[in-house]
């Protein structure tokens, strides 16, 4: 096995709701050519191509045959990874296994969401609406939501039981989900390619109108459209193309079953219990070498589609004890010059390109380590070690990807 | 061994997406209503591609020149179609369709379309074909409405 | 390569109508393929899905896959590919060192749950093939049908031929569709037109359809089986989305796609050291254009190639002696199916379709309009 | 920033046609839920192996990966494991009435079904709370013979 790391992070110029000028392949070109101006690289210079998005969310089969030409990937390898929410994180995988196994040296992750082009509450129903038809058929009252026969959760489905329960068994308060989601928004302010950017006060979150109890609109995250790349070399090539590389020191992904209550077959897992998370990220954790995350990881970049999630990742992670999230958040930590600066970037909770959504996140990590942030969300310690996390499926998928400033040391055995 | 039950499900909706054409394909649609077809010119190898699009995946290059090409062309590729496909489903037609790939004089790429005013038979490699626009221009991709044998 | 990886089972299933739900599909079938492993789901340590959101008809297809796959609080991951394509990622994955075993599983319900040919229409450029509806599935395989046999002189009679002798093999197949035996290149060319030149039985059937391996690395394969087939070379490349610019009689990604296989397997000579090839041919006119790309005959020769019998399971170069899709197709399990026969072929358990002595085999799978995406890979019974 | 969007493109329409695919789904756990519920009962699948009682009752368990058909009874009694409480509709526009709909641990089980929760002021509820079905005068095999959950 091999050392890999992230030489380079291209983003399309903008991250917004609409981008009226550009078609979907000509939108990825730009975060594509982003990443070959940051790296100076050329096509000839990249060996492979991993692409991801959530194809529904446009209704486009394979969209990576249509991009080809665009991204440059013509008589190139090129494998497209799809997973739901974590789809970013997952492409990333696919490029530092590809590298990591000696296979190639340096690949192109690419991925990108028009959210402007479809529906993305239409795209997500799609995820479960045979299911929730089978239910209507043996009596289930959709209009009324009687009975076994509810839906429920409200037009948030699932994340208002999910936020409910973390509350439940963190002693957070519903004020700390408005607390984190001020502070993230106010993060994004900073960031130049975050989709929301406006200085936002708890004030602010708390005027925005309930939708399913603990959950507030202020809560949610955008649509977003926008594009990203990373580009992962190996140990050898990666000294000779970055003065600073963002090492993947760690990696760790964990399915479990997904959270659709009462529909079909009875589901086990509580929606913040996250199982997968705790093992993906025991896993990635172990693999770098990291001993006691509480004080070796010195930021973490989360995947929040709901304002109530950093906290509960921060546990689940092990960056801090079951408990202990919302005590942070109240000390000033989670912020940009805190001791856990988590979403210094503003999140998935600002933006929110779903198929960069959870590739943004090690992007961002990568970007502090490698010490090319533009914009005022620049961490000012020094980042050894960064966490970065994705979610997806059925509130099923966990990703977990750590990154660091130096290569990892491998295990006596090679691996 | 535990028995399924197979429930059949059929799901009344389809999801509705509009997709920006960007500005390549806005040029190419303008230009068809004027009664031009055109194409765009890579810097690097030359090549004049129809339909257009922004970049040369071969020489890594945005392409901005643009260039009219046709309306006459060759026939380089060709099927008769005795059927056609609705969502999917194969329906036979009762009247053969006839596509051809072709070249249009000062193009380097084939553009496929539709062949009216001959016969399945005498469609063939070679055929000299012009296209025919609709009158009045109806702002869209079927401007170009199909292609008839040169006169 | 670092590691050596072995493939060390498959199970399929390739049916008309499967009538069951997929779930259930996928669970009878990794079930009864970990069983004929002895092994149970916690000795798979790496889960890779290989199926299509448009084929299963929902967003984000593995959420209901991966309970019945055994992937409940397993690291799993979908690749949306061809399963040739999937399986060398898993691949990639167990020679990365983290993994040493890793089980790959594709479906598809192109029989009994969705339409084949409007999953391939959701692949066109929406912003202007998808807008003018000219070409489709049908229409595109019917162009590049026409160009390989204008171009090379091969004849109707010759492509009636070559389908005949696929779907002559499928008969043979217990794993193919079931078909009809007597098929001869008369009926083929008795069967309607579609687009010309293609007629009915030069297409590839509606498959229910599903397909497992399970891959392992060097110590893991040598503890599960006596008869590991190991993967000596890969390769996968893509071309042009747009058809007008591509030369549709050739394949440029197949034959780019087979050169970097052949540079990892130390294949030389394609057509003297590969004893028999399983292509993804999804019409009878893509066979040759891909068997000439990977080097299997010389270019230009489909037409003597059916004439002289050259592809049949005793002929010089066997290719698809499992009826290849013509027998059955399920998309991207298809892939997947490829390499299992050719497991079966390299341990000497393809039964009625067996090419005597095969040691080295070819799998070819592919994505897109006249094939735009090829992977291969190169199999052997030889460890080294 | 510098950055300045070009002009506006048109837009040009697609679908993603669902009604063209034909689902299979199981029906198996639902329908043995349904025919029970007739009777004014709950009942599931316990995996005979770990013990787990799922409802509705899959084919196999996913945490032993084996066949399971062992029909158990449940009770109609449970635990609130999470619950939200619905204010506004999709479009966003408040709810004239606040719903209360609850993830419940029917006891006897270790799968939560979804049920609304009533006679109960929506900030009384908590998790852990302990409920009991509400049945419909006549049960007919459906879903919704289970009216509500109140507190017990």
């Amino acid at each position: 096995m091999r050392n890999v790391g992230i030489i380079g992070v291209g983003y399309t110029p903008v991250f917004v709701s609409k981008r009226k000028d550009v078609n979907i392949a000509e939108l990825i070109s730009e975060a594509v050519d982003a990443g070959f101006r940051e790296t100076n690289l050329k096509p000839e210079d990249i060996d492979a191509f991993t692409f991801g998005n959530m194809q529904t969310f446009e209704g486009l089969n394979m969209p990576h045959l249509w991009a080809s030409d665009h991204i440059r990937a013509l008589d190139k390898p090129i494998i497209r990874i799809s997973t739901g929410g974590t789809t970013g994180m997952s492409t990333l995988q696919a490029a530092y296994y590809y590298v990591a196994s000696g296979m190639y040296d340096v690949v192109m992750a690419v991925t990108w969401e028009k959210h402007s082009e479809g529906d993305a509450q239409v795209g997500l129903s799609g995820i479960i609406i045979p299911e929730v038809i089978a239910m209507v058929q043996s009596g289930m009252d959709l209009a009324g939501g009687r009975g076994v026969g509810a839906m429920g959760g409200g037009s948030t489905g699932t994340a208002a039981y999910q936020a409910m329960s973390y509350l439940h068994h963190s002693g957070a308060d519903p004020e700390h989900i408005d607390k984190m989601a001020a502070m993230e928004r106010s993060n994004a302010a900073k960031n130049p390619y975050a989709h929301l950017r406006k200085e936002t006060t708890v004030e602010d979150i708390q005027a925005t109108p309930f939708i399913a109890w603990p959950l507030r609109y202020g809560h949610t995250c955008p649509t977003t459209d926008g594009a990203t790349v990373c580009i992962v070399a190996s140990e050898e090539k990666a000294a000779k193309l970055a003065d600073q590389v963002a090492w993947i020191t760690g990696l760790g992904a964990c399915a479990s079953d997904p959270c659709t209550g009462n529909l079909i077959e009875g589901q086990i897992t509580d929606p913040a219990e996250q199982e997968p998370c705790c093992i993906a990220s025991a896993k990635a954790l172990e693999m770098a070498g990291i001993e006691d995350p509480k004080k070796e990881i010195d930021m973490c970049e989360m995947y929040d589609g709901f304002a109530h999630q950093s906290l509960m990742w921060l546990e689940k992670t092990g960056l801090c004890e079951v408990g202990e999230a919302h005590k942070l958040l109240d000390a000033g930590e989670l912020e940009i010059e805190g001791r856990i600066p988590t979403n210094a970037s503003g999140g998935v909770f600002s933006t929110n390109a779903i198929g960069t959504s959870a590739m943004n996140r090690p992007a961002e990590c990568a970007l502090q380590i490698m010490d090319r942030v533009e914009g005022g969300h620049k961490i000012p310690k020094k980042i050894k070690n960064a966490l970065a996390h994705g979610w997806g499926g059925m509130f099923q998928y966990v990703t977990v990807m750590i990154l660091s400033d130096t290569p990892r040391k491998l295990y006596p055995d090679g691996r | 061994m535990s028995e399924s039950v197979v429930t059949n499900v059929v799901v009344p909706m389809n999801f509705p997406y509009n997709y920006r054409v960007g500005q390549y394909i806005e040029t190419y649609i303008r230009g068809l209503g004027e009664g031009k077809i055109l194409g765009i010119k890579c810097p690097s190898c030359g090549k004049v591609m129809v339909p257009p699009r922004k970049i040369c995946g071969v020489c890594d290059r945005v392409m901005e020149e643009w260039v009219e090409v046709g309306p006459e062309g060759t026939v380089e590729n060709y099927t008769v179609g005795h059927v056609r496909l609705n969502l999917g489903e194969v329906e036979r037609l009762d009247t053969p369709v006839l596509l051809a790939l072709i070249k249009l004089d000062g193009a380097d790429s084939l553009l496929a379309g539709e062949v009216r005013g001959i016969e399945p038979e005498k469609l063939g490699d070679g055929l000299r074909v012009r296209a025919v626009f609709k009158d009045p221009a109806g702002d869209s991709l079927s401007d170009l409405e199909y292609f008839e044998p040169e006169k | 390569m670092e590691r050596k990886i072995a493939i060390v089972g498959q199970a399929q299933v390739n049916s008309g109508d499967v009538g069951m739900p997929r779930e259930r599909l996928l669970f009878e079938l990794v079930k009864g393929l970990f069983d004929q492993l002895g092994i149970n789901r916690h000795d798979i340590d790496n889960y890779l899905i290989c199926s299509n959101d448009f084929t299963t008809g929902r967003t984000i297809s593995n959420v209901f896959e991966d309970s019945p796959i055994g992937a409940y609080l397993k690291d799993e991951t979908k690749a949306e590919v061809d399963g040739v394509l999937a399986t060398t990622y898993a691949m990639i994955r167990i020679m990365s060192g983290l993994y040493d075993t890793s089980l790959v599983v594709s479906n598809c319900l192109g029989a009994s749950e969705c339409r084949p040919y409007l999953v391939m229409d959701y692949q066109l450029n929406p912003t202007y093939d998808r807008q003018l509806g000219i070409l489709n599935e049908l229409s595109t395989a019917a162009l590049q049908a026409r160009c390989y046999m204008d171009t090379f002189g091969m004849t109707e009679g010759q492509l009636d031929e070559t389908a005949a002798r696929l779907l002559d093999n499928a008969a043979r197949n217990p794993d193919s569709l079931p078909s009809n035996s007597a098929v001869t290149p008369g009926d083929v060319a008795a069967s309607e037109y579609l687009y010309e030149p293609l007629r009915q039985l030069h297409c590839y059937p509606f498959t229910d359809g599903a397909c497992a391996l399970v891959l392992a690395s060097e110590e893991k394969a040598k503890e599960l089986t006596d008869t590991p087939v190991w993967i000596k070379g890969v390769g996968d490349s893509v071309e042009t989305n747009y058809l007008g610019e591509r030369d549709l009689a050739r394949s440029r990604s197949t034959k780019l796609a087979g050169e970097r296989a052949y540079g990892m397997a130390g294949i030389t000579d394609p057509a003297g050291q590969i004893d028999v090839a399983e292509v993804t041919a999804k019409f009878a006119s893509q066979e040759p254009i891909i068997t000439e790309a990977l080097g299997l005959f010389p270019e230009g020769s489909g037409g003597d190639v059916a004439d002289k019998g050259l592809a049949n399971t005793d002929g010089d170069m066997p290719v698809c002696p499992s009826g290849g899709a013509l027998g059955a197709y399920a998309f991207a399990a298809s892939g997947l199916v490829r390499l299992a026969e050719c497991f079966k072929q390299l341990t000497g358990t393809a039964g009625d379709t067996q090419v005597e002595g095969a040691r080295t085999a070819l799998a070819h799978g592919q994505d897109g309009f006249c094939a735009q995406h090829n992977a291969v890979m190169v199999l052997s019974r030889e460890e080294v | 920033m510098a950055f300045e969007m070009g002009e506006e493109t048109r837009q040009v329409p697609g679908t993603w046609d669902i009604s063209t695919y034909r689902y299979k789904i199981e029906g198996r756990g639902l329908n043995l839920l349904t025919e029970a519920m007739k009777e004014g009962k709950i009942r599931g699948v316990r995996c005979h192996e770990c013990g787990t009682v799922y409802v509705p009752g899959p084919t196999f368990c996913r945490k032993c990966f084996i066949d399971i058909d062992e029909v158990v009874e449940v009770k109609d009694t449970g635990e609130v494991v999470s619950y939200a409480v619905e204010m506004s509709n999709m479009r966003g526009e408040p709810l004239d009435e606040k719903r209360i709909t609850a993830m419940i641990k029917l006891d006897g089980s270790d799968t939560w079904i979804v049920g609304t929760i009533t006679d109960i002021d929506w900030e009384d509820v908590e998790v852990g709370m302990k409920v009991k079905s509400v049945w419909v005068d006549e049960p007919a095999g459906k879903l919704n013979d289970i009216d509500h959950f109140e507190p017990l």
